[in-house]
């Protein structure tokens, strides 16, 4: 796997394309989202492995999302995603609201290759209500009436995420971040920066290899020093909590947003 | 021995926590993250608490369905949810206000409360605005139902609710409320004026005690250095600590 | 977690458990199955995950094993697993003859706490006519006629497996031996025995955590040293060919079965 | 260049991977793998083998369903399937003789059979005993079906049967093999004579092209070593390798 850009990586992903993005805590590719911004994406339909902040939020805010299928977008202590919540009230996205445990389920249901899976919960709430591609079956394995939804898999054009490292073969350590490897098995092409790109081969060193997706499940890999920026980085570092607060404050305000991503750096000094 | 308010709701819900032997709190929740804690620590150690998002107090490792799965299974006894609005009926709303899905009011959306609010034993609703914006008549969108119909699987469910003003524990059958202690310095008629829904009381309902002496100085020690792994800001305004 | 010997780690399991061993090269519990043995248990419900060798062979030969829940039994490149079939000819076992992934999905379901998974395959084959247990059922997430296999969840008692090491809490490191998380997270009990018991907390070693089994799953812990053998240990020692073949070879007959376990050592010399 | 039977069927395979992205090779299959190893050498390394059971040849991490998944999802182009019986539809039989359960002949089971003969679309049924007891016309119990009713979802299915006597494809339509070619030193007769189910034939079919020279020195030195990774005694018996 030859090395490139991040605006490489990202160039192919399509307008109106599924893409699934991991949670604030669980590498998120914040650079190469900017660049995903820059680029002018549209219409992009939003799978939040299972909730999300910042990223979605930018996303959303810059008009690149026309649908959000999401447990929760949130800036967490910082706050309210602030164009998540105008683009709602302005209904200029379509939602697909969720419970976490169901995205997930839907997810593997698309790694494993089955239609469905089910899930306990959900029956009686509003979610299931407006989630129409839901299912509720009586479950067969019952002696009596037992209702148990079913939800369809969840296959993403694209998973896009970033990752503490891949080797030269594409292989990309992941360490705890474990819904990663989820979201490349279920992904048609999975899209990751990473913060380097090691010598040897992950999938040969006996300690990595049990969290190291195989290259086969990676389309392409770009180096993204900071690459999570502002958000952490699991092992490498911390969300910087100045910028994501001076993100959440700007965000209140069409104004403000417009200033932000004018002004603030795309990333973090590398 | 002096108390903070923060300090009364942990003692309220630790006291909630007994014989749970295993805790975990969700996202945005440093009062129940410290019960769970103190619940740990007077436990000699012995139930467990995972605190999601944090560094050190989790065991989380097979991804985002990892608690979903435990839960599940019934290993996670005891949960913590809340509610842009939650009524009388235990259903909460963590999506938002109006007409959905283009609403006058959208918050976050709804995590993992529409599938943990079935299959965790004690679910204990948690909420420090106790207002009639908050503790409504019917909520305006269902996140997560309190009560279920006869046959749907739900060996979870609303324990109690626990509010800056009170505890109320949660009748399944009834699907009501009913108001167990009043909060050192507020009153039924506080709670009755501030509460959007019917709730079953004693006209002289007891009075939440005042946090345990030595659960407070447990707390302001090893809890306050251990709940600022995830949750700093809090542990260094209300415990002066980190 | 007190350190423990094999014998009581083993104690414990009722006669009639369903219990769960993983495949000849995912980490067998061979000393503890030697002293399984020895104590004399009684109607195992045997489920392999999915496949199983030398361990089920020599369970069934002695009696112990009441049904097999398989996907195959083998001895592999040493050949066919001669007291598993005898106890078949026999009728003295009763059979859940399965494929493989259905006994993963079986699992999973166990895992996740869901009465079931679906999965494709498996229609027209006489696996399904002669599992009572699976359901056929029309894919509701298909506009047309989509029939699709549901298996019900496997929730074994026990999961029994060897692994390269515990630390002193009871969390256990598989490495790449993946099942075994599985097998732990569906289980009501899982008991391990592992090749050493290590100084620190694996949960905190960052390298290691990702495929670590925490110890809220782990029911009990002993330290075998060569605990597989005569299987391999992946990481740790190959398996024992001339011990597997003379396996194999004495397994052929009743005769040379009992005199094998007469005589051959319960365990490699430590 | 002369060569072994062992080679022949290595090189008969191996033309059927031709445009085969990804190929796994269950157990105890070394001439298989050796076919999908010399197909990933003549690809430049850019197909993909997995081969089970082997320390380096393969990238299985997930766990036990790990392979199933790949193969569910259409990652997994080509696969090998044997049977004890093997009839004329296709039908395989890893399961045992006799009524079942309590047969007069046991096997070890039909393992990933049962699934994988429908999610992968290139699968070859090798066998190298071509009998009368293997060939037969019906499998006395199916592990896995060659063909299903319409509707049934099945992406995949049986491609090509090899034997030590001949090469024969397979008619989903028709549900019915048809005689490719006869393998040197065989004949049309030996094949009649020896098996229990009805196929299509020429009256004058082709002879089985020898291996290639050029991909029988690649067999017997890179590949050779390779496979020895797996199958340390079918490297040392058939190439001296090891």
């Amino acid at each position: 796997m030859s090395e490139i850009s991040i605006e490489r990586l990202i160039a192919d992903i399509p307008n109106g394309a599924r893409i699934a993005v991991p949670t604030s805590r669980s590498g998120v590719a914040m650079a190469a989202s900017r660049a995903l911004i820059d680029r002018g994406v549209r219409d992009l339909h939003l799978v939040t492995i299972p909730t999300a902040g910042i990223q979605a939020d930018m996303l959303i805010g810059t008009g690149c999302v026309a649908v959000a299928e999401t447990a929760g977008i949130t800036l967490d202590e910082f706050g309210q995603a602030g164009r998540f919540v105008a683009a709602v009230k302005a209904g200029e996205i379509r939602l697909m609201d969720s419970t976490c445990p169901a995205i997930v389920s839907g997810l593997q249901a698309g790694e494993k290759g089955v239609p469905f899976l089910p899930i306990r919960g959900l029956i009686g709430s509003d979610l299931l209500v407006n989630r129409s591609d839901y299912r509720v079956i009586d479950n067969p394995m019952a002696a009596s009436g037992d209702p148990i939804v079913l939800v369809p898999a969840i296959v993403p054009d694209i998973a896009l995420f970033h990752a503490p490292m891949a080797d030269k073969f594409g292989n990309v350590w992941i360490g705890k971040m474990r819904e990663l490897m989820t979201m490349a098995h279920a992904a048609k092409q999975t899209l990751v920066t990473v913060e380097q790109i090691v010598d040897g081969n992950l999938m040969e060193d006996e300690l990595r290899a049990p969290a190291t997706i195989p290259e086969m499940f990676i389309t392409n890999v770009a180096k993204a020093k900071n690459g999570a920026w502002p958000l952490g980085l699991d092992g490498c570092y911390e969300a910087d909590a100045q910028a994501l607060a001076d993100y959440a404050n700007a965000a209140r305000s069409d104004q403000g947003f417009s200033a932000y991503m004018a002004q603030a750096p795309a990333k973090a000094a590398q | 021995m002096d108390y903070l308010p923060e300090e009364l709701l942990i003692a309220v819900i630790t006291r909630l926590l007994e014989g749970v032997e295993h805790v975990a709190v969700g996202v945005s929740s440093p009062i129940p993250g410290s019960a769970a804690l103190l619940h740990q620590a007077l436990s000699n150690g012995q139930a467990r608490v995972t605190v999601l998002n944090s560094k050190n107090l989790q065991t989380l490792n097979d991804g985002a369905g990892d608690l979903f799965d435990r839960a599940a299974q019934g290993r996670i006894g005891a949960f913590f949810l809340s509610g842009g609005q939650i009524d009388g009926q235990a259903n909460i709303n963590l999506v938002g206000i109006g007409e959905y899905p283009q609403q006058t009011v959208r918050w976050s959306g709804s995590f993992g409360s529409a599938f943990l609010y079935f299959v965790v034993p004690r679910v204990i609703l948690f909420r420090d605005e106790h207002t009639r914006r908050t503790m409504v008549e019917t909520v305006d969108f269902i996140s997560a139902p309190g009560v279920s119909a006869p046959g749907v699987y739900r060996p979870g469910g609303p324990y109690a609710l626990v509010t800056n003003l009170g505890l109320f524990s949660f009748d399944r059958a009834l699907a009501r409320f009913r108001l167990v202690s009043v909060h050192p310095g507020h009153s039924l008629e506080e709670i009755l004026d501030n509460t959007g829904f019917a709730f079953d009381y004693d006209a002289n309902p007891d009075t939440t005690p005042p946090p345990e002496p030595e659960r407070l100085t447990l707390l302001r020690g090893t809890i306050a250095a251990k709940i600022a792994d995830p949750y700093p800001k809090f542990a260094k305004t209300v415990f002066n600590c980190g």
